[in-house]
């Protein structure tokens, strides 16, 4: 039996695949034409829409907004690197960034989850705005200047490796982490607890008299999200051999909210495809006017008034109805008989 | 649907430039990547830079191009973000096969973009960045400077000051970030070797927008002179609040290059008199190639040229010169034909240092007098530009 | 044999005001005990101490002889209490079977928190049963929100029973109901007692007096009466503060 | 540096100096709590209207009107546009469940629009309007320009005009009854939907006077809305929503505390010292120093 919780998240599932299909799609053109910009391109703006996927978790399940999710992205970014300098290991990186990100989402998320609404966006907007200067004077992480020199390294699977600098290689291996990081989202949502979170979203004062903690589950969320972004970062350098503090700073973290509108609040799959829809606008709209704020404000602020459900509020319905069709789930009944109001139980008075 | 647009737009250009970069690429025009900030805080810099390169790009391809070729410049937003900047700096060099780049204003993207370019077997230049590390311990094999260094413009200002005022009790002011922080301990070094006294030192946040906070401190050190490193909107609010508490009276306050330009001190108007800084260049050098530079900049743009601006144009001439000895743009040859290379601009004879690809010029000292820089004092280039730190080749 | 739910002596006040003084009742197993009182009496401050939504000042809660007092709410849920709002609290944004599933998902073991809904047996079972229990099976992937008012009350019934509690708390179920629909919950209330023990707040004095086994009268916070229908009716006292306003 | 010295020269003009910053930040604040706590909506493009505000100062200053009608002239051409954005942006998205997260998207969008067109208008350079008051006056040894002195009056003179028309006039009290309970309100004739319109273009106008008393100040660039912003948020939020006397508590309170911590600790630590202030509010008093306005 498949609720209707389920049967969107299918629909996100198809167009996840589609998304990995045009993907591979592009890899092998680019593979056959030679590319690099393009596919190094491709592979920056899923590391983003790594970041991005981590704001939608939050947004669009748990109901909070956050505005300093590059906090953790730049956490990811910058303990990756220092990790790569030393040692270069893509795995060891990935786990110093993991740990690191999971530590740092802790603690804030014992300072944000204190608060939510508009409040939470602003304390989360504050907490990355600190560390961030934190990091912009710091002289061992480069202060304002970030950091260069993060070595190409070889990527290892047993007998088989990878190299970053190879633009298709790596552009595959980032596809495989950011869709394994939707996978893991998606999967935690269909499950119990992210049931409790959705409820959270709708009516998070009633749900712990249905016995869950609200606090627990936000913060698990808030966790969560804190490492999907930390993972994301922890890519950035391994791509563009760099780290600078502008990782962390508003800019990033605002970007990843509008990626999320205009793909679609609460989809995961939405915040894959705004991200890249995105990268695509800036690229194009840069590249013809320097006043690309006014498209892309213009464009984010018709999206809010207009297309609240994003991109995948236009393209997900189809998929449901189409996946309703062929798995003859047992749709409301139109014809069900018209019961009172109050339905009496047929049990017998007591006593 | 989204993803059904991405692929042909891709195909396309990569069809387009694979053919533009094998039929052509020795004998169409070369191309020059601009990877400079047009929205922003820095816009007013990138501006300066476009219009220094467009006028430069201009004369060349009207006195017959480089080598015969045309010069086209593309232009890119770099936002002043490393991560934007080394993404559009990838597009340049990747799909539009350009043969050189430049434009980074801020030593992040300017110390990202050499990165890129190493790794894309390009050569970059800078006409604006001045963090000493870009041509000294961070220096890069395919990064050139054609702007004077912060080290450069404090020995020509620290030694006018020790002729001016001997022995000076100096108050140091900077905006609180590691770029802020160098180039006021580079200017105090220099400036106690000239016999300067410090009267205290305070760094104030990047866009701090209340300077007079400090000003207690500053009274009560009661300093002859103030050096301060603070930059754009920041030296508005700095000069403007000083002037309005009364200190600027008796006071000499002298500053880093980007302090004071053409595009804050309108602004910053009357506060601005008197303030001195050590540059690389000033409109009012008194030489014919200047004239008719600013001549024929202000009649592009209507407003003078600035460091920024006149670096910039400058930069275009030293390519011209590389390439015709090199008889290629091929970034080996290109690279040893610019070690070294000494050429004509708006500013003087610059000539590249080979050890650490920084262009060694004449540096000037200019002090605001009636809202205009006039030139009072001059360092010859041996002189400003101090020991080559740089070890990696 | 101990009672199910046993408050002694619980109080709370909001700044000077004594909103609950000295309240002490038992709830006995498989019984209607049902809180009446004018506007003001303190009965949903009560029902708010009981649950965990606020905490006591003074006194106790005894849940099934084990102290509760000022537990959080996900707590005293654990330990077998459910309760509704006088003002309906669903989760309107998601359907019927939904709401009811993520009543019933505390059903299931710890294990099954994570592995995919589809696993969770108990609480699809449940969800089921409720749905066919309240009529509902034929809404059941409507959204709550688009639900009629009677149809959310009986809903809310259902997911504080979904749970399969122990103890029910039930603030005024029948808030805003025409006069046919306050009969049959009041009907559905009666049949609930073979499964839970039901503390109910309730206005309409007619249904309070044929429904309850046990009443409690409350009056400016303190406990004024309590006993049987018959027994409360009698009582001058109540007569006085109670039924003299009525 | 001896005490008397230090008192004179360091401690006290620093208090006096962070009194007329703190005057600025409440002026800035004061539009946004308004907004902010009677119509519920938060509005990021707060600082973009404060940027409009002295741009239009600048422009018609340079077209030859004097900076006394400017006090008056600016504040009154803010208002329709404030009308109109609310109009457009604010009331199709104000019924939705989650108001503030809609309405901080959706003002967000519009304060990327306005800085670049701001830019496009004016260009990137950064402009200063003439000092309307120019020269200074020694009180007690502190030297204060004038300009200044009359910030701080003016500054005083706004607040408790502003005060006695929310909590003292008839219009005040309609605004406050619908920002507590709209249908209640509509229900005893208040024009609901105008009353909001007017109290956004209301917040919108105040950020616009802002603008021209800080424009000789502070410059005028196409970026300067971002400068005040997230302290105005902490003050509000420090303040408690909405709260008029909360908002003038909290930025002349935060302003002095920025002003001795970076005197004592370090300029460094500002931020991070006000940006703590906010997260304690947060957590120990999130109804803030005065509670909220209309919803008692």
């Amino acid at each position: 039996m498949h609720d209707r919780l389920t049967q969107s998240m299918r629909a996100s599932h198809l167009l996840a695949l589609l998304f990995v299909l045009a993907s591979l799609a592009l890899a092998a053109m680019g593979t056959a034409t030679d590319d690099t910009f393009y596919l190094r391109l491709g592979t920056e703006a899923l590391i983003f829409a790594g970041l991005a996927l981590s704001v939608d978790l939050l947004l669009g399940y748990s109901g909070v907004l956050s505005l300093g999710q590059a906090l953790y992205f730049g956490i990811g970014a910058y303990v990756s690197a220092l990790t790569l300098m030393k040692v270069p290991s893509f795995w060891l990186a990935m786990a110093a960034a993991f740990t690191a990100s999971l530590l740092a989402a802790i603690i804030g998320g014992l300072i944000a989850n204190r608060v939510r609404g508009v409040y939470f966006a602003l304390i989360t907007f504050g907490l990355a705005q600190v560390l961030a200067k934190v990091v912009y004077n710091t002289r061992e992480l480069g202060s304002s200047d970030g950091m260069i020199g993060i070595p190409v390294i070889e990527i290892a699977f047993g007998p088989f490796s990878v190299s970053t600098g190879s633009p298709v290689g790596f552009f595959l291996i980032v596809l495989v982490v950011i869709m394994a990081l939707y996978a893991l989202t998606a999967y935690l949502l269909d499950t119990p607890f992210g049931r409790v979170l959705t409820a959270l979203k709708s009516n998070e004062r009633r749900v712990p008299f249905l016995g869950y903690s609200a606090w627990r589950a936000r913060m698990a969320a808030y966790v969560l999200a804190g490492v999907v972004a930390g993972l994301s970062g922890a890519l950035y350098p391994m791509l563009r051999g760099f780290v600078s503090p502008e990782l962390m700073f508003f800019a990033t973290s605002g970007n990843a909210v509008i990626s999320v509108v205009l793909g679609g609040v609460g989809t995961l799959a939405g915040a894959i495809y705004g991200s890249v829809l995105l990268v695509i606008l800036k690229s194009i709209i840069g590249s013809w006017t320097e006043h690309h704020l006014i498209v892309i404000g213009l464009i984010f602020m018709l999206c809010v008034l207009f297309l609240p459900k994003g991109l995948a509020g236009v393209l997900r319905p189809p998929v449901e109805a189409w996946l309703s069709r062929h798995r003859r789930i047992p749709g409301p009944v139109p014809d069900a008989p018209v019961l009172p109001a109050i339905a009496v139980d047929t049990k017998a008075a007591p006593q | 649907m989204k993803t059904a647009t991405i692929t042909p737009i891709a195909a396309g250009l990569l069809a387009a430039t694979t053919l533009a970069g094998s039929a052509f690429a020795q004998s169409g025009p070369i191309k020059i990547g601009v990877v400079t900030p047009l929205s922003g805080t820095y816009t007013p810099i990138g501006q300066q830079v476009r219009w220094g390169l467009e006028l430069a790009a201009k004369e060349i391809n009207a006195a017959g191009g480089i080598a015969g070729r045309q010069v086209n410049l593309l232009f890119e937003d770099e936002e002043a973000n490393p991560s934007v900047a080394v993404q559009k700096a990838e597009k340049l060099f990747q799909v539009e096969k350009v043969d050189f780049l430049t434009g980074t204003v801020n030593s992040g993207s300017t110390l990202a973009v050499a990165q890129l370019a190493e790794r894309n077997a390009k050569l970059a230049a800078t006409t604006v960045s001045f963090a000493d590390s870009i041509t000294t311990d961070k220096c890069s094999p395919n990064m050139f400077r054609v702007n004077a260094r912060a080290e450069q413009q404090s020995v020509a200002l620290a030694a006018w000051l020790a002729k001016e005022k001997p022995k000076a009790k100096v108050f140091y002011l900077g905006p609180d970030y590691e770029m802020g922080r160098s180039t006021v301990a580079a200017f105090k070094s220099s400036a106690e070797k000239g016999g300067a006294q410090s009267g205290g030192e305070v760094f104030a946040p990047l866009d701090s927008k209340d300077y007079t906070q400090y000003f207690g401190q500053i009274r009560a050190a009661r300093p002859q002179v103030v050096y301060t490193s603070v930059a754009g909107n920041d030296t508005v609010r700095l000069l403007t609040q000083l002037q309005d508490f009364g200190l600027l009276s008796g006071l000499t306050v002298v500053g880093a290059s980007g302090t004071v330009t053409s595009q804050n001190i309108t602004a910053i108007g009357a506060a601005a008199e008197g303030f001195a800084t050590g540059v690389g260049y000033s409109p009012q050098i008194d030489s014919p190639a200047n004239k008719k530079f600013v001549a024929a900049f202000r009649e592009a743009n209507k407003t003078d040229p600035d460091l920024y601006g006149a670096d910039s144009y400058g930069l275009l001439f030293a390519y011209k010169a590389a390439v015709e000895k090199a008889g290629s743009t091929e970034t080996d040859k290109v690279r040893e034909a610019l070690r070294g290379l000494s050429w004509q601009t708006p500013q003087g004879t610059k000539t590249i240092r080979a050890g650490d690809h920084q262009a060694m010029q004449p540096m000037y000292v200019v002090r605001v007098t009636k809202g205009k820089f006039d030139i009072i004092d001059n360092v010859s280039s041996e002189n400003a530009i101090g020991p080559d730190t740089c070890t990696r080749f | 044999m101990t009672p199910v739910l046993d408050i002694r002596d619980l109080g709370v006040s909001f700044g000077g005001l004594k909103a609950v003084d000295q309240v002490s009742f038992q709830a006995q197993r498989h019984r209607i005990t049902t809180v009446i009182g004018p506007n003001g009496a303190g009965k949903s401050t009560l029902f708010n101490l009981i649950s965990g939504a606020l905490r006591p000042h003074r006194g106790q809660v005894l849940i099934d002889g084990v102290d509760m007092t000022g537990a959080a709410p996900e707590r005293t849920k654990a330990a077998g209490l459910s309760r509704s709002f006088q003002i309906t609290s669903l989760f309107s944004e998601l359907t019927v079977a939904e709401n009811l599933r993520l009543a019933a998902q505390v059903l299931e073991p710890v294990g099954r928190t994570l592995l995919p809904i589809s696993r969770s047996t108990r609480a699809l079972a449940k969800t089921g049963q409720m749905l066919d229990r309240f009529q509902l099976a034929h809404k059941r992937d409507d959204l709550v929100g688009n639900l009629s008012h009677g149809d959310q009350r009986r809903l809310e019934i259902a997911v504080c029973l979904a749970s399969e509690p122990k103890i029910l708390l039930l603030d005024e179920p029948t808030q805003g109901m025409s006069h046919g629909d306050t009969a049959a919950t009041a009907e559905l209330v009666r049949g609930l007692t073979d499964d839970v023990t039901v503390l109910l707040i309730e206005h309409d004095i007619g249904l309070v007096m044929s429904l309850s086994d046990h009443v409690v009268v409350m009056h400016q916070g303190r406990k004024l009466a309590e006993g049987s229908p018959d027994v409360v009716r009698a009582d001058p006292a109540v007569q006085a503060a109670y039924f003299g306003h009525a | 540096m001896t005490p008397v010295d230090y008192l004179q020269f360091v401690l006290a003009p620093q208090v006096v100096n962070g009194l007329a910053l703190g005057i600025a930040v409440v002026l800035v604040a004061l539009g946004l709590t308004i907004i902010f706590g009677m119509l519920d909506v938060i509005n990021m493009s707060h600082g973009e209207f404060y940027a409009i505000g002295a741009y239009a100062a600048l422009a018609l200053g340079a077209a030859g009107v004097g900076f006394w009608f400017l006090l008056i002239l600016v504040p009154v051409l803010m208002v329709p546009l404030g009308m109109v954005a609310e109009r457009l942006l604010i009331r199709p998205v104000f019924d939705t469940k989650d108001r503030h997260v809609t309405t901080l998207l959706v003002t967000f969008g519009l304060g990327l629009i306005v800085e670049d067109v701001l830019k496009i208008i004016f260009g990137a350079n950064t402009q200063r309007p003439p000092t309307p008051i120019p020269g200074a006056t020694e009180i007690l040894g502190i030297i204060l320009p004038n300009y200044r002195i009359f910030l701080i009056l003016v500054g005083v003179a706004i607040v408790l005009g502003v005060a006695y028309v929310v909590y003292k006039t008839r219009l005040g009290a309609m605004v406050r009854a619908a920002a507590f309970d709209r249908n209640m309100a509509a229900s005893l004739g208040v024009p609901v939907s105008l009353v909001y319109a007017g109290t956004f273009a209301f917040g919108v106008s105040l950020a616009g006077l802002a603008g021209v008393l800080l424009a000789p100040i502070y410059s005028v660039f196409p970026t300067m809305g971002r400068d005040f912003i997230l302290l105005a948020f902490t003050v509000v939020i420090v303040g408690g929503m909405g709260s008029i006397w909360g908002a003038v508590v909290a930025g002349l309170l935060l302003t002095q505390v920025q002003a001795l911590a970076s005197l004592i600790i370090s300029p460094v630590w500002t931020d991070p010292i006000v940006f703590g202030t906010m997260v304690a509010f947060l957590v120990f008093r999130p109804q803030g120093l005065f509670g909220r306005l209309g919803h008692a």
